[in-house]
């Protein structure tokens, strides 16, 4: 019997190691995985990848992970929070590399990585600092720049519900980036509210078909 | 004499100009506030880039529901005919040309419509661009709200920005503390100014040239 | 107060002109716009470009407007049915185009062109006749080939339920191109069962956002 | 004697293959019939490209739904944990190589891995291609099922393929009448033989080498 449902939050993130590319859904502090990720902090893995719109602006989850020292590298479009002078500290002692992207384009640029497609051309950014050194096109006399996907070795998410294959529905904003990051990762790890059996989510509103994840654990109360 | 628009008067006199059926975006800080004066009886489909159409009223103080909040994380309601989607669709919508306005602040705009808006080059933060980028280049109309001129009493409308692009020919009108603006293919009119203000003292305080608009009106908003 | 409902097939689809290209929805005959290309087969365009899956495979719907020598070009990936003779018989005698696409590249171009992105790299297709002509890139080691977005004029497409708005809820597999294909074009039309109150569809499971639609029609009974 | 498997025969040898949980699509036609032989108590997910994930058995005669049919337009029933999704969804879980294994007949296979599945040069029919390349590029593993020879009695494992292609060095196993064959780095290899047949055998009637598995086994089925 498939079965994604695991028993903790540490044994949903066991196998994430040094130099992992994780992306993360959640926008603002809408819908972020804060509990994997503070779990996760505590095994202190080196050299993190993190690709999210934003830094974490509660002091949980990301920053968490951020302070335990994890994190390498940052792919985000709004690195700014109430903590980010963490970011911009450790940016400016060559710790924590940023790169900056608008929030479309890294939302596409992920999409991509799910759906086996390299990357993509946009109009978005042309003609701004976040287009120099990127390949140039012309179409139809509109320029555009060239994307490239964003391909995770692991997501981490939160969603509303799930079934034990992994079936994802959310709830109000914090839908999010959470479905978008849940297709672009080799291993896809949903911290949710609540566990319904098997075929009690309308098959015509499941948002995150099952096939877009690997483990589900719930959030204790 | 010369009376200014408070900021939620730019907002109000904004808002007056969308009409009954568009799709506007509202850029975090100030634009938000345009909603609250859209004509009673006129919709318009208020989106928010986390995956949100159909804003509403704010909600009563107690009826919050935490999962409910626009880009700006306030909390927000849903009207009737509300929906909710991902990120990669919400920007499906923007990038795609299917948001008919998004109202923006700007630090500066030029007068071939190029806007700046994103990051001050000595700023000590992090730079952090969010949406603009994206709706500045996917909207099918842009308009910026800003006060006319810097707090140092600067033009913030130039021939050319300084400022780092957020996008380029891309602002279709500009409403500030002193007057509404439009673009057209050769440069800026001037569609309304302020009681008191002729084109020569509004001039004065622009860094572009500006020309009058035929048909042009007094600015004004009611007290709010 | 906004209101997409038009009261007949024909308002629907009044403004359809010569050479316009035309995405429809629909899958074998899952789903298909059949009314509106019936009702517009009335007024005897002239030119169009249709983007499809495949052709009609009941006599309706699209065979019916092919009939009536409205269809230059067909883009479409299955372009086989009980009916293709017609297919057939026109392109043998040079007066119908057909362009070939590999179905999840189709979906992908009209996607592509709601998104405001003009082509997309993929390996689908790479070392076929269908790539042929088409621009080649590596990536990481693997070769794939350039698919340009496809833009509609209009889409034709099929729902379940409708309201004011547009928004739109599909039903079982009749779901597969329509919420694609209102994405990709400049004006969609959608033929509906049901039109329901705005805000009777749960804002949680609406498929495809009202932005996407401009005018809705329902079936007569 | 040499008893050659019937179609269906070819159809349960596959399916005893499908592992617990894997995420599989069956082409239109003879592989459509794969998923009446999985094991009793195995979950496999079967995916039809048309939007739906975990098709359950067919349905009973005057309980089909007509708005839930798969990729052949047969009627379908959903498990417990199925969903639906549109076609560029759908094609994202195929191109982006979230599909385990799709089932694909073929006309040839090379040892290579290249298959050719889609059209015949000299047919008068309109070419048709469906979701065949998306499917043998995407999916993580290609099984092709078919009979070992044509109905001339060629071969149609080849070195090369002479018809155009479906898909390059796609293919990971080849499921016969004759044969269960896996491609591995060197070419092919021969993991199931049917009672009667040798290797010498089995090459007369192949167009590329093949090698014996260590390991190899007699192919049999159950009557069906």
């Amino acid at each position: 019997m498939i079965n994604k449902i695991v028993s903790s939050l540490a044994e949903a993130v066991r196998d994430i190691g040094d130099g992992s590319v994780i992306l993360l859904g959640g926008f603002i502090d809408q819908g972020t995985p804060d509990r994997l990720l503070e779990v996760l902090a505590e095994r202190r893995p080196r050299d993190l990848v993190i690709a999210t719109n934003n830094p974490s602006v509660n002091g949980r989850g990301l920053a968490v992970l951020m302070q335990a020292g994890c994190v390498r590298k940052l792919i985000c479009s709004f690195p700014r929070a109430p903590n980010s002078d963490l970011i911009e500290d450790r940016m400016r002692a060559g710790e924590l590399e940023l790169e900056v992207v608008p929030q479309g384009t890294l939302a596409e640029r992920v999409r991509s990585a799910g759906a086996g497609i390299p990357g993509f051309y946009t109009r978005t950014s042309v003609g701004t600092p976040l287009a120099e050194g990127k390949e140039h096109r012309d179409f139809e006399g509109e320029t555009y720049v060239f994307e490239a996907a964003i391909k995770g070795d692991f997501a981490l998410i939160n969603a509303h519900q799930a079934d034990r294959w992994g079936n994802l529905v959310y709830s109000g904003s914090w839908r999010n980036f959470n479905p978008v990051m849940a297709m672009g990762a080799r291993i896809t790890i949903a911290q949710v509210r609540e566990i319904v059996p098997a075929g009690e989510l309308d098959p015509e509103t499941i948002v995150t078909p099952g096939i877009f994840v690997n483990r589900v654990v719930r959030l204790e109360d | 004499m010369t009376e200014k628009l408070s900021r939620l008067q730019i907002a109000w006199r904004l808002a007056q100009d969308l009409e009954e059926g568009l799709v506007v975006n509202l850029g975090a800080g100030m634009p938000l506030t345009v909603s609250n004066y859209v004509p009673a009886g006129r919709e318009v489909i208020f989106h928010s880039e986390n995956g949100v159409l159909g804003i509403g009223p704010r909600p009563a103080a107690g009826r919050e529901n935490p999962q409910l909040r626009n880009a700006g994380n306030q909390p927000i309601t849903l009207l009737p005919g509300g929906s909710l989607f991902h990120h990669a669709d919400s920007f499906t919508m923007i990038r795609g040309g299917h948001i008919d306005v998004c109202v923006l602040g700007a630090y500066e705009v030029a007068e071939n419509g190029d806007l700046a808006n994103w990051i001050l080059p000595d700023s000590p933060r992090a730079p952090a661009v969010g949406g603009a980028m994206d709706l500045a280049t996917g909207a099918k109309r842009v308009f910026v709200m800003m006060e006319h001129c810097s707090k140092e009493g600067e033009p913030k409308i130039l021939k050319k920005c300084s400022l780092p692009l957020t996008g380029l020919a891309c602002v279709s009108s500009i409403y500030t503390d002193m007057a509404v603006i439009d673009r057209d293919p050769d440069g800026l009119v001037v569609r309304e100014m302020i009681a008191g203000m002729d084109l020569a003292g509004l001039q004065s305080v622009t860094g572009a040239s500006l020309r009058l608009a035929d048909h042009w009106r007094v600015l004004s908003a009611p007290l709010l």
